[in-house]
């Protein structure tokens, strides 16, 4: 962007909470992805219109038919321990380890009838039928490629290897200091040219929210990547002298919140009383006064930044007068509603007390109920609520991270990003499988937008905002942000920009 | 009862103490009356500092809601919570205490092996522990703070039981014919409440604050308004809005200063040494 | 007494037995488990990884069978492994006690040496205004809450002052040894320490205080004066021995609460300590850290009890136990 | 020229107390090397003067005008410091009730050791040694184990003698000693009296010496002062005052002084135990001190056997120390014998417990050596006294009336019932703590120096009343005593101890006048003022 990178500097950035583990393949909370994503590396990059472009692999080509992938490799790639990288590892990573630990990778492997290594540096997959995110899925995160050297025939969650990952990424891991920081060095053989620039890099486990806004402002860190302070303190931080700030950087993961409606409860089953309540919530409120004005009032299943969104699908805005006219017509009757927070912080906490509000000044009866993690897990899992919390990625396609939402086939309980809510509805699941399976981008397009039409007139979810999580860090840093993973991606094009 | 009376009015701290709990009771009572509307309504732009719009003479928080009716319908919760937490943990602690240490051997090991069952688990954890099994309801939070406070009660009172009931005076209520328990309850516990009162007068301010840990990290019943919820709900804005976690800070501070003061009252006019002034 | 402490020490073990398995059917009495937690984090997950997971941890086996397993390491003190954390928990909490039993420990020192000075001063000019600025001090310590002075404490010494740093152990990356490492672990330690600290000051002062009150008046403080002996020398040897008793009983309390008192401190400023392991353990459901942590702390909390009851002996002769 | 000179002092007592003044315009002089005795009723405000002397009147009670002069200062006026100089070393002053008056949780070599220390004297080895010196001389058997005992583990008598060598350890100008020897047996009493004597003679030290032995005024005695309900009524040379008497409650006091030669032997006829008492033995173990030190081991009681009959009162005389108390407590069973029955209508006490003990202990009632620490100090008088008889399901109107009228009898205002243990002197405890004992009309009384702090004219009204009792009720008495004049005005049977085992056994008359053991004859040489006894008889 501006200037001409210099090299050097230290990169100290706060992660939040501490990742249970490294070693992306095991493990794939968002603090994980955040280091992992500068010590592993996976075929394709993506920028935030979610356009592929290489990474390990040099040059890529899709058959004609949409079921035969060839990538080439770059040559000259080496892991941290000096060993090769080739077609072979990323045969391993995709068709064995990945396979037995990775639950996303696994559906999306579903696809894929084999992979082939004519030679060390070309891999090709064959696909039984065509799957249009196929090409989608080749980030770090979900593709991350590991070392078939270390890993193979072994146990690969007890591995000691876990605990000093190795990759192919820019940085080097050196030293994770429990409940203190993890620390990055240079990789001095990366492949790429001068890159990357910055030395070294600390990621800082500071439990506290509050304390991670002090230390930022004290200078201890310089990177507070998104969700790391209050949306309330946002403000205050935006406007210190040297901030920058950019809510980019999301586009793949495009987090949207909603309401899980519990289907199974009545009057819940009833579309009257679910049209009231969409039209009750204030979300224009909840955007200004718990994110800031960040994100963006979501108008329906899709978050924007998803490929194939739609714009023009029914009206679900603020009405609280349509709103009560709809349940005066609907069969609630003053039963209490159960709505069940989401237990990740003061916003989240403020936001359950705004909506109960909104829901009783039409008229209905809620009671919130609180919880931990763990017991927000197990009652979603079970379905114990009638209104729940929630927002969950997108991966950029629908078939990746939507349709698992909606689709009668995941409505089983037991897991809380399935179908939750119980939504049964044949003619959506059809046209969510037939659109999957295309090959042409403007067929799917056409499917989703009928699709989302669908699903918005039957309200089975109430639809929050499309979140805004806020990159904050000093502006002399250029670069954290370039992809449609932000920090997530590593930072192999950061470099930092000294005192002039 | 009057002449305990006589003696508690002279001491003038433990008066005022009992002026402002009179006023936070009648708060607590009243706040219905005063404040008919919810307080979790959003009245106003959130973040109103005091004094700046009529009507509103303590601002707003977060949500625009009105912070001065907060206050009073959350005294009620607050005094709940402290009071009968405090009052409960020594019902549990006292007794236990107070037969361990006077029947010493096999009874004070089993109710101390009893007491640091509860005791062995922190405190705080425990507390987060039964919160996420049971619902989160006012009672149960009460129950919980209960539950996690009473052991240092019973060591305590168990401690200075151990050292009195080997007084020369137990001895004589002894041969008097005085059963235990009224040995115990008119003999030992008079001159080991001194530390009960203090403590209690702790327990009280910590049973606020401990509801408001535990409401911070979501562990509170969130359909009540307390002080503790109040507070917590505050944290993370105490650096733009510094008078949100102040102003139910003040209102646990001066209740807990009051009850500290009457303790000091209660227990000079419970202590015959310091009676009789002659001024 | 010897015999006393060895039967106590048998005891003891046959309590942590029990209190484990209450613990561990506590636990597990808790909503959700450690598999759908770490599938929660994970953002997405079927239902073979869910199985996979806890079969892995073996959360598949019957409550019974899980507990005689954990049962049977943790008597031959193998607390088991943390498949979250991929780490033994013998090790993970090894990793972190040192942190921690600094932490509490100065601050424990700290809190009891200015909680008795304190709480001796203020009874010896009781009514003066000294007493008045002790008493009120403590009494703003302990009814304001703990994260509102630490945050405060971190606001003005660390973003204003800039004297000391806010959060951490050490300085990360500079690589200190010998005493500049001491000195930096001391500039981290100053912030935490005092905030944890002043709580149980306010407590020991307020005990303290009242307890030298009631002390101050009885008949063998006179023969000491009779003696001539000097007022300093009386507060210390003959009120405040005899005053000791409540205060070493919390003392003994706090001492035993080490790794639970310090959650909130250890969160705010992010000191890597044992109080913090177990609050994401419990958010967690890792079972194994919790279990490990209540653990240590309960044989914590039972060896100060005991030391608590040999120092009841030592102060007071008259007070017999029996074992 | 006076060391000590007390001009007009009045000291005032807070509201509700027996009278406005604890002491009214007391005047007196006080020469080096002068033993001055001040003599008088309870509660006559003896100690409160001497208190006064030392500035260490209680909370509320607070001099009222006149002054004190001590060696050209004005003591009322001094600061705290200079006071503190002041006490110890050059006015040191003995408590009248020892239990309390020594620091419960510091051992007496400690706490004998500190008045060296308060002062800057001595090396911390040669405090040590001192303390040792002291204890000894102040006949403390076995001192090496003894400095290292805590009070508790002390008889009476053996904490009064840790409290005089407090006193005495830095050879004071004045002593003031307030019933210095109310637990000691008389030769014990012999050595203490000769002791002080010696520091008079050597470094000219003055006395003032409060107490209600006769005896011992008689044998000591400059001067003697005499009070009464805060006055005093009469001073002068010990030879007038004792011999020719001016004022009516002098005369009153004098006629009231027990004699030794008045008992003849009553023959009683078919007697029938109430109390049998076989082979006690109780034996105390304390640890050392030391961590792994050898324990101090005292045999306080070996082989104890006696019979009590109904109607009978036995006197317990011997050396301090020589498991009196002991003896009482095992037979109450405040403490639980090793050995040995107690026999009482058949039955064992000795092996009894819960409520079958708590009926028999109704009928068996102790009255405790230190009264004031077996007073709660948290209880009206009026609750000490009733508590029992309501516990065993008397009205409390009726307890209260009686615990009135007992109080009456023992010589106490009516208004005492509203009143704190620590409001009383000396010697209203001790009655507080005998009317307790009689409130539950028991059938065998267990006192141990249950008169020892009572002026002679009130022992006498108690002692009438335990005599009028006894007949009355056929009260039997167990009467632990070091004053062998009481002793022989009211015991049928005296037990002498010594070492813990019972030396001598026999009818009053015979023990008294007859004895068989040395060690009874050396008792009966040291009761102190016989010739004074012999100067009355002839002159009256
Ligand atoms: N609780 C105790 N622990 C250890 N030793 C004790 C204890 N009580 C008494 N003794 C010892 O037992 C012995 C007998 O004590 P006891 O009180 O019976 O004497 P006494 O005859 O009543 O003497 P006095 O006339 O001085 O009161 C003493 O040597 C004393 O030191
Ligand atoms: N703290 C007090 N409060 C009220 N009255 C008190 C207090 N202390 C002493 N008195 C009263 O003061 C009077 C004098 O007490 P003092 O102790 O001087 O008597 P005493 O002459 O030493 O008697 P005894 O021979 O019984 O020890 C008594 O009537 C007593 O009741
Ligand atoms: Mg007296
Ligand atoms: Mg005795």
């Amino acid at each position: 962007q501006d200037g001409t990178p210099q090299p050097g500097g230290t990169l100290n950035v706060v992660i939040q909470p501490e990742p249970p583990g490294l070693m992306v393949g095991l493990v794939q909370n968002g603090p994980t992805q955040m280091v992992a994503g500068d010590i592993y590396e996976s075929l394709l990059r993506y920028d935030s219109n979610l356009t592929p472009s290489g990474q390990l692999a040099e040059s890529w080509e899709i058959s004609e038919d949409g079921k035969t992938y060839t990538f080439k490799l770059r040559k000259g790639v080496v892991f941290h321990d000096g060993t090769p990288f080739t077609s072979a590892d990323v045969k391993f990573s995709m068709d064995t380890f990945l396979r037995e630990t990775h639950s996303r990778m696994r559906t999306y492997m579903q696809h894929v009838e084999s992979i082939d290594t004519p030679d060390d540096h070309t891999v090709v997959f064959n696909l039984k039928q065509p799957f249009g995110p196929f090409i989608g899925i080749f980030e770090p995160g979900t593709a991350p490629m590991i070392p078939k050297h270390i890993y193979e025939g072994t146990d690969f969650a007890a591995n000691p290897a876990n605990n000093t990952p190795i990759g192919t990424g820019p940085f080097k891991f050196d030293e994770w200091v429990k409940g203190s920081y993890i620390h990055l060095v240079k990789n001095p053989d990366y492949y790429m040219e001068g890159k990357p620039y910055v030395d070294e890099v600390y990621y800082h486990v500071i439990p506290d929210a509050a304390s991670r806004a002090v230390a930022y402002e004290t200078g201890k860190v310089d990177v507070l990547p998104g969700g790391s302070v209050e949306n309330f303190d946002v403000p205050r931080i935006r406007d210190m002298e040297n901030t920058c700030i950019t809510d980019k950087g999301w586009e793949y993961f495009g987090p949207l919140s909603w309401l899980w409606i519990n289907l199974n409860n009545k009057p819940l089953d009833d579309v009257k009383v679910r049209q009231a309540m969409m039209h009750a919530l204030d979300r224009e409120f909840a955007k200004d006064a718990l994110w800031n004005g960040l994100g963006k009032v979501a108008t329906g299943p899709l978050s924007s930044s998803t490929r194939f969104y739609s714009d023009s699908t029914p009206d679900i805005s603020y009405d609280p007068e349509k709103a009560k006219k709809l349940l005066a017509e609907s069969s609630y009757n003053g039963e209490t509603i159960r709505l069940l927070g989401l237990p990740y912080g003061e916003t989240w906490q403020r936001w359950a007390e705004a909506v109960k509000q909104n829901l009783t000044e039409i008229g209905m009866k809620v009671e919130l109920v609180p919880s931990d993690v763990a017991g927000w897990n197990q009652k979603v899992s079970d379905r114990d609520f009638d209104l729940a919390f929630t927002y969950l990625y997108q991966y950029g396609d629908p078939a990746l991270g939507v349709s698992r939402t909606y689709m009668s086939t995941n409505a089983k309980a037991g897991s809380p990003w399935n179908n939750v809510a119980n939504y049964q509805n044949p003619e959506v699941d059809k046209m969510f499988d037939e659109a999957a399976l295309m090959a042409n981008p403007d067929d799917r397009a056409a499917a989703y937008k009928a699709i989302q039409d669908k699903i918005v007139s039957d309200v089975p979810n109430l639809w929050l905002l499309e979140l805004g999580f806020p990159t904050i860090y000093r502006c002399n840093i250029k670069n954290p942000v370039n992809t449609a993973f932000g920090v997530n991606d590593g930072f192999r094009d950061v470099w930092i920009e000294k005192a002039k | 009862m009057k002449e305990f009376w006589t003696r508690f009015r002279y001491n003038r701290g433990a008066v005022i103490g009992l002026v402002i709990l009179a006023v936070v009771i009648a708060t607590a009572i009243a706040a219905p009356f005063l404040f008919p509307t919810s307080p979790w309504k959003m009245v106003q732009r959130p973040f109103l500092p005091p004094l700046t719009q009529d009507g509103l003479p303590l601002g707003t928080d977060a949500l625009g809601r009105d912070v001065l009716a907060g206050l009073a319908h959350g005294a009620y919760v607050s005094l709940l919570v402290g009071l009968v937490s405090t009052v409960v943990a020594l019902a549990i602690g006292v007794p236990v205490g107070a037969l361990a240490g006077y029947f010493v051997g096999r009874v004070d090991d089993a109710l101390m092996r009893f007491t640091e069952f509860f005791q062995t688990i922190p405190s705080f954890a425990l507390a987060i522990v039964l919160l996420a099994i049971f619902q989160p309801s006012l009672i149960f939070v009460i129950i919980a703070i209960a539950i996690v406070s009473w052991p240092p009660v019973a060591r305590l009172v168990r401690g200075e039981v151990l050292s009195l009931r080997t007084r020369e005076f137990v001895e004589a209520a002894t041969l008097q014919g005085l059963g235990n328990t009224q040995i115990i309850l008119r003999q030992i516990l008079p001159n080991a409440l001194p530390p009960i009162i203090v403590l209690a007068s702790l327990m009280v301010a910590q049973a606020i604050l401990l509801e408001s840990s535990l409401s911070f990290l979501g562990l509170g019943d969130p359909n009540i308004m307390s002080w503790g919820y109040m507070i917590g709900a505050a944290r993370t804005v105490i650096r733009t809005a510094w008078w949100l976690s102040f102003l139910p800070g003040m209102a646990i501070l001066l209740t807990v200063l009051a009850l500290n003061l009457i303790g000091e009252g209660l227990n000079d006019a419970l202590n015959p040494r310091l009676t009789r002034k002659s001024e | 007494m010897t015999r006393f402490i060895l039967a106590r020490l048998i005891k003891a073990g046959f309590i942590l037995l029990a209190i484990l398995i209450f613990n561990f059917l506590l636990i597990h009495a808790a909503p959700g488990d450690p598999a759908a937690v770490m599938a929660g984090e994970a953002g997405a997950a079927d239902e073979k990884f869910l199985a996979d997971l806890r079969e892995r941890f073996g959360l598949d086996q019957p409550l019974y069978i899980q507990l005689w397993t954990y049962l049977q390491g943790a008597v031959q003190l193998d607390l088991g492994f943390s498949y979250r954390q991929q780490m033994p928990v013998a090790e993970l909490i090894a990793d972190r006690l040192p942190a921690t039993l600094l932490l509490t420990g100065v601050a424990f020192l700290l809190s009891l040496v200015l909680g008795v000075v304190a709480g001796v001063a203020a009874s010896a000019r009781q009514g003066s205004w000294g007493d008045t600025i002790i008493s009120t001090l403590a009494l703003l310590f302990y009814a304001t809450p703990l994260f509102w002075v630490a945050l405060m404490a971190s606001l003005v010494f660390s973003v204003w002052l800039g004297w000391l740093p806010g959060f951490g152990y050490s300085t990360v990356g500079a690589n200190y040894t010998g005493l500049a490492h001491v000195l930096d672990v001391a500039k981290h330690l100053v912030l935490p320490a005092t905030t944890l600290g002043l709580f149980f000051t306010a407590i020991y002062m307020r005990m303290t205080r009242s307890s030298m009150l009631e002390v101050s008046r009885l008949d063998f403080v006179k023969t000491a004066r009779a003696k001539g002996v000097k007022r300093r020398v009386i507060l210390r040897r003959h009120i405040l021995r005899n005053a000791l008793l409540p205060v070493i009983t919390l003392a003994g309390l706090q001492a035993g609460q080490i790794f639970g008192g310090a959650i909130l401190t250890e969160t705010v400023f992010a000191w890597p300590g044992i109080g913090r392991l177990m609050f994401e353990a419990i958010n967690q459901r890792d079972y194994a850290v919790i279990l490990g942590v209540f653990y240590i702390s309960g044989a914590m909390v039972l060896l100060f009890n005991l030391i608590t009851d040999v120092f009841y002996v030592i102060i007071d002769p008259r007070i017999r136990l029996t074992g | 020229m006076s060391l000590l000179s007390i001009r007009d002092l009045c000291i005032a007592l807070p509201e509700g107390a027996d009278r406005k003044y604890a002491a009214k315009d007391i005047s007196l002089d006080l020469a080096p090397g002068e033993i001055l005795c001040i003599v008088g009723e309870s509660g006559s405000g003896k100690s409160m003067s001497a208190n006064a002397v030392m500035g260490l009147l209680p909370q509320g009670v607070k001099p009222a005008g006149g002054t004190i002069t001590f060696d050209g200062q004005d003591v009322l006026g001094l600061s705290e410091q200079q006071m503190q100089d002041l006490r110890g070393r050059r006015i040191s002053m003995i408590f009248q009730e020892p239990l309390s008056a020594l620091n419960p949780l510091m051992r007496v070599g400690a706490q004998i050791a500190e008045v060296f220390e308060a002062h800057g004297e001595l090396t911390p080895q040669a405090r040590r040694k001192r303390a040792l010196k002291l204890l000894e001389e102040v006949g403390l058997p076995d001192p090496e184990s003894t400095i290292r005992a805590y009070p508790f583990q002390l008889s009476g008598g053996q904490r009064q003698r840790v409290m005089i060598a407090m006193a005495l350890a830095l050879e004071p100008d004045i002593l003031i000693a307030d019933e210095p020897t109310t637990a000691l047996d008389v030769t014990t009493q012999a050595q203490i009296l000769k002791l002080i004597e010696n520091l008079r003679q050597s470094r000219g030290m003055a006395v003032i010496f409060i107490t209600h032995d006769f005896g011992v005024v008689a044998d000591i005695a400059d001067r003697v002062i005499v009070m009464q309900t805060g006055e005093i009524v009469e001073s002068g040379p010990a030879d007038e005052v004792l011999l020719r008497p001016q004022h009516p409650y002098t005369r009153a006091l004098i006629d009231a002084i027990p004699r030794l030669n008045q008992h003849d032997d009553a023959e009683q006829p078919a007697r029938r135990p109430v109390m049998s008492v076989a082979g006690l033995n109780k034996t105390f173990v304390v640890g050392s001190g030391k961590l792994f030190g050898k324990p101090r081991v005292v045999k306080a009681v070996r082989d104890v056997n006696f019979e009590l009959y109904a109607g009978e009162t036995i006197g317990i005389v011997g050396e301090s120390g020589s498991g009196k108390s002991t003896v009482a407590r095992c037979l109450t069973r405040l403490v639980n014998p090793e050995e040995g029955r107690v026999m009482m209508d058949g039955a064992d006490i000795a092996h009894m417990s819960g409520a079958e003990l708590r009926e028999k202990r109704r009928s068996l009632q102790m009255i405790f050596q230190d009264p004031y620490s077996s007073l709660n100090p948290r209880a009206r008088v009026s609750r000490i006294l009733t508590e029992g008889l309501i516990s065993y399901g008397t009205p409390r109107s009726e307890a209260l009336e009686k615990a009135r009228n007992l109080l009456g009898l023992v010589g106490l205002d009516p208004s005492a019932m509203n009143r704190f243990p620590h409001e009383f002197s000396g010697g209203q405890r001790q009655r507080i703590g005998i009317a307790r004992a009689l409130m539950l009309d028991p059938s065998i009384i267990i006192a141990d120096e249950a008169v020892s702090a009572l002026d002679v004219s009130i022992q006498a009204q108690v002692l009438d009343l335990l005599a009028d009792l006894k007949t009355r009720l056929n009260l039997s008495m167990l009467f632990i005593t070091h004053d062998l004049r009481v002793a022989a005005r009211i015991c049928d049977r005296i037990i002498v101890m010594q070492n813990g085992a019972i030396v001598e056994m026999g009818p009053t008359g015979k023990v008294l006048h007859d004895p068989d053991t040395d060690y009874t004859r050396s008792l009966l040489d040291a009761i102190p003022g016989q010739e004074y006894e012999r100067a009355l008889a002839e002159a009256g």
